[in-house]
């Protein structure tokens, strides 16, 4: 029988810069970092470590000396496990795939407990460097990358095209990064906390026109571990805790641009995902409190509103100059920062994501919490959106 | 129906590999040929050119000449550029809809911004080591 | 309600040498072998493109140009997923992961049918740099990498404890890799199809002692696709297929050595896996007529096959000696050849083990087909065996 | 209870990284001070050396200094070893199970060979760079 899974407990690190020079004398170390926060984790959720049967690691950068580290981690803190030890990848959609294993596992009742963890270091990788490796990544090596195309090159497009079409602006495009600025001066572990004006945005240098550096995702490390376990479990425990309530994924078979061309700004993918969860879970999707969507670019979160259905066809940048998407607003949406804010260290977000989520929930999130927040949205993808996945979660308290 | 050929004294900054099948492909470029496989099963086009149909998983193909003509579907400027692109910043780049009813995405060869929507051909360069192909405002 | 599982297709590329210099005029790449074989796979199993859901892919190794090789995939081959497109890491269970979230996609019903695949390239890369890799892998990056311990090199200490305890020889074990040479001269996929005697075993130089070159797995390239589906889809098609019985996993929280002092060459982590394995199957040790076992070295398989209950504790390397485990023999191990003869491209060597015991159970092993194969086993590892994950396999035809 | 210190005329092939738990360790052992964690909790000790004990996940953690006195559990030479190790080869290593009942891998670093089950000891040898360890027969 299917069991319900539950969000029971959780830690992370500040998104921010750990990863430490080669010849430091002193060096800060994923392992070391991680292990404190499963113990940080197991403690918020009150269960003993026996009760986890299963590892599912986002997948560490290759920048990252220990290799194998979840069989690593299985070791330093020396846990038996029945269910899964593995590593998973999949582009920014990583940690989502942890989850989702993670999930997998207390559903089926493979496992009692499960964590879905990683660690993201990196900022000691300069960013031009960091990029001949992420060109080989979205898009084609042979028939892409020669021509210099980057991950963000690809979202710059789709503002492009999106202006075109919509008749909207960089302007109203930029609007985001600032909401996302004040939620993340509210949110203690985001990257950036320091408030900044449309002025400012506008001020940037540019990176992929029409974006500047505001509307670009910093780079930075991070770490953190969720604690999933059936609702049964969790209810058990006595204390609050997130309840799974719906999921939805779809690939759609697509690297970047499809070669039938279609409506690239309509991130077809997420409609799919976040349609399957909404249903998975009875809902729709004005029932969400809140959203917290993963959106590298401000033109991403613009796009992936729209998909979700949060925001009408080409209205997604009018609802953020509007200020429907900001804390109080009629749905806001990345109460954390977003990426762009809270921070980005890239194969660990989605478990940001759903640290945020899980606050909200719990009603732990301080200066930002969304009022009576009972409903959110997570999401997450990899390509231009060609994959996504979407998780909705109801508070139980 | 070749497509014009432009001369660039300088290296591919990052050379693609051919393969039995792409260097079919990378040497009718270089002769200003600019073709693709398409289905002889179910006549889709693919690109890039690839042995099989993804669209059937059919084996059977042929190679395609295609117009270079096209539109602009969308289009940016990238100024922050991988290590290996250094020299070569800012980079245009574009996604262009053949008239074939293909979608590819290329480096756009004109300093200027074309106007999305508005028609582009395809060109190829010669580099001192191999061909890559390119686009620009169409006559 | 679990769906049970079948293996209906597959399809793999003989181990050999693909890679291609980066200055070669023409290149053999990952993504155009892989998709052949996707084709192939799927042709076998005689189902359309369609009722695939889930792509799992056992990770490329890093010298493989194009990343994100699973969503890279999902469109080189156009093909929408519904439940999964991921990669997935774990030392060399890797390939046998990806069957594993294969599998369970299937159980849940989340997928129709489902692709476990990988290709892994390697051979270009000298041994002494990637061992500058895999050196960081089987150990802690600080406290046993500095002393040069290599992958191996902890087998090679598992050798020499068998030898000390039980009184065993190098002779003895070298004899496994003499009959595993003898297999894969029968296999027409094997990497190395000549057959060798035992005194050109005990002739080759040491690599790390007692192990010689010929007790060590060589290295190769490889690509394979195994085709799973659900057992009634799988008989709808009216093919032969092959039902995964029983399924075990174990890790026992340790990296390479446990620091509280154990039985370090029982391998403690097998021997839990194969009894849920075989209770999962309903069956015992005794029932099986073969078994596919990862072992990289010729000492792993004797170890393997005491901890899988297919020979009695410190007569592993006496039962091979004797012939018990030959074609023919009593149990035959490793009728492919194993990873010292058959190949070992090591994150998809576990899929390779399957196509092995597939072709067996179909009874299209040609001249090393174990006579009426019914029940077979796999296995597959990562570390010491710290981890082991066994699979039994069931004959439907 | 302090170990032998070698001294080597060279920096170590592949240096470890200290951390601010580390750092204690290796800095101890420089002077010839082979120590661990020990769980305050549960009294387990833990090798490596780390801020949690793995065994309870306790945080309360002092450091204990270790004799150094161990059995050999099993060892091997390598010879065909990383790039990085190339001027080491042949490699001697082992596993010794130390007295306090705590197992580990490192160098031997003689090279006869020692025999299994037989009495080692640790020693702490000063490279150009800083300390590594390594064991040896005992007397
Ligand atoms: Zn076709
Ligand atoms: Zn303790």
């Amino acid at each position: 029988m299917k069991q319900n899974v539950a969000i029971l407990g959780m830690a992370a690190t500040p998104v921010g810069k750990y990863q430490s020079d080669p010849s430091a004398d002193i060096h800060t170390l994923e392992h070391e970092l991680l292990a404190k926060l499963v113990i940080e984790a197991m403690q918020d959720g009150g269960l003993p470590k026996e009760e986890v049967d299963s590892l599912v690691l986002a997948q560490c950068r290759p920048y990252t000396q220990q290799k194998y580290f979840a069989t690593f981690m299985a070791n330093y803190l020396r846990m038996p496990c029945t269910a899964s030890v593995m590593e998973v990848l999949g582009n920014g959609m990583t940690g989502g795939i942890a989850l989702e294993q993670a999930i997998r596992d207390i559903e089926s009742g493979r496992a009692r407990a499960a964590l879905a963890l990683g660690a993201n270091f990196e900022s000691r990788t300069p960013s031009a460097e960091h990029m001949n490796s992420s060109m080989r990544a979205t898009g084609d090596v042979d028939f892409h990358t020669p021509f210099g195309l980057t991950p963000i090159a690809w979202y710059a497009m789709d503002a492009n095209r999106y202006i075109h079409e919509y008749g909207s602006s960089r302007r109203e495009l930029a609007s985001v990064a600032v909401k996302d600025r004040y939620h993340a001066s509210l949110n203690p572990i985001a990257q950036y906390q320091k408030t900044i004006t449309l002025d400012d945005v506008m001020a940037q240098r540019e990176i992929v026109e029409p974006l500047g550096l505001y509307e670009v995702p910093p780079r930075g490390d991070g770490a953190v571990c969720i604690l999933l376990c059936s609702e049964d479990m969790a209810k058990a425990s006595g204390k609050p805790y997130v309840l799974v309530k719906g999921r939805g994924f779809y690939h759609e078979g697509v690297h970047q641009i499809s070669e039938i061309p279609n409506d690239m700004i309509a991130f077809n993918s997420l409609q799919r995902a976040s349609k399957s969860a909404y249903e998975n879970a009875g809902i729709s999707a004005q029932d969400l409190d809140f959203a917290e969507i993963y959106a590298p670019c401000t033109i991403v979160e613009v796009l992936a509103s729209e998909a979700m259905g949060l925001a009408p066809r080409g209205k997604g940048a009018r609802a953020a100059v509007d200020g429907e998407t900001t804390l109080g607003g009629r749905i806001p949406i990345s109460t954390s920062g977003g990426l762009l804010s809270r921070g980005h260290p890239a194969y660990v977000t989605p478990l940001y994501n759903m640290y945020e989520a899980v606050e909200q929930l719990r009603g732990d999130a301080g200066k930002r919490q969304v009022k009576e927040a009972r409903l959110g949205a997570t999401s997450c993808e990899l390509g231009n959106y060609n994959a996504a996945m979407v998780q909705i979660l109801e508070a139980v308290r | 129906m070749s497509i014009d050929v432009i001369e660039k004294n300088r290296p591919r900054a990052y050379p693609p590999r051919p393969t039995e099948c792409t260097a079919i492909f990378w040497e009718a470029l270089e002769k200003g040929k600019f073709q693709t496989t398409k289905c002889n099963d179910c006549d889709s086009f693919t690109f890039p050119p690839k042995p099989i149909c993804p669209h059937c998983w059919s084996s059977s193909v042929s190679w395609k000449e295609l117009s270079g003509k096209g539109t602009l579907y969308s289009r940016t400027t990238i100024y922050a550029a991988p290590a290996t692109f250094e020299n070569e910043t800012p980079i245009h780049a574009g996604i262009i809809d053949l008239e074939e009813g293909i979608r590819i995405a290329t480096q756009l060869i004109e300093d200027e911004a074309i106007p999305i929507d508005s028609p582009v051909e395809i060109v190829a360069i010669r580099y001192t080591d191999g061909p890559l192909y390119g686009a620009r405002k169409a006559e």
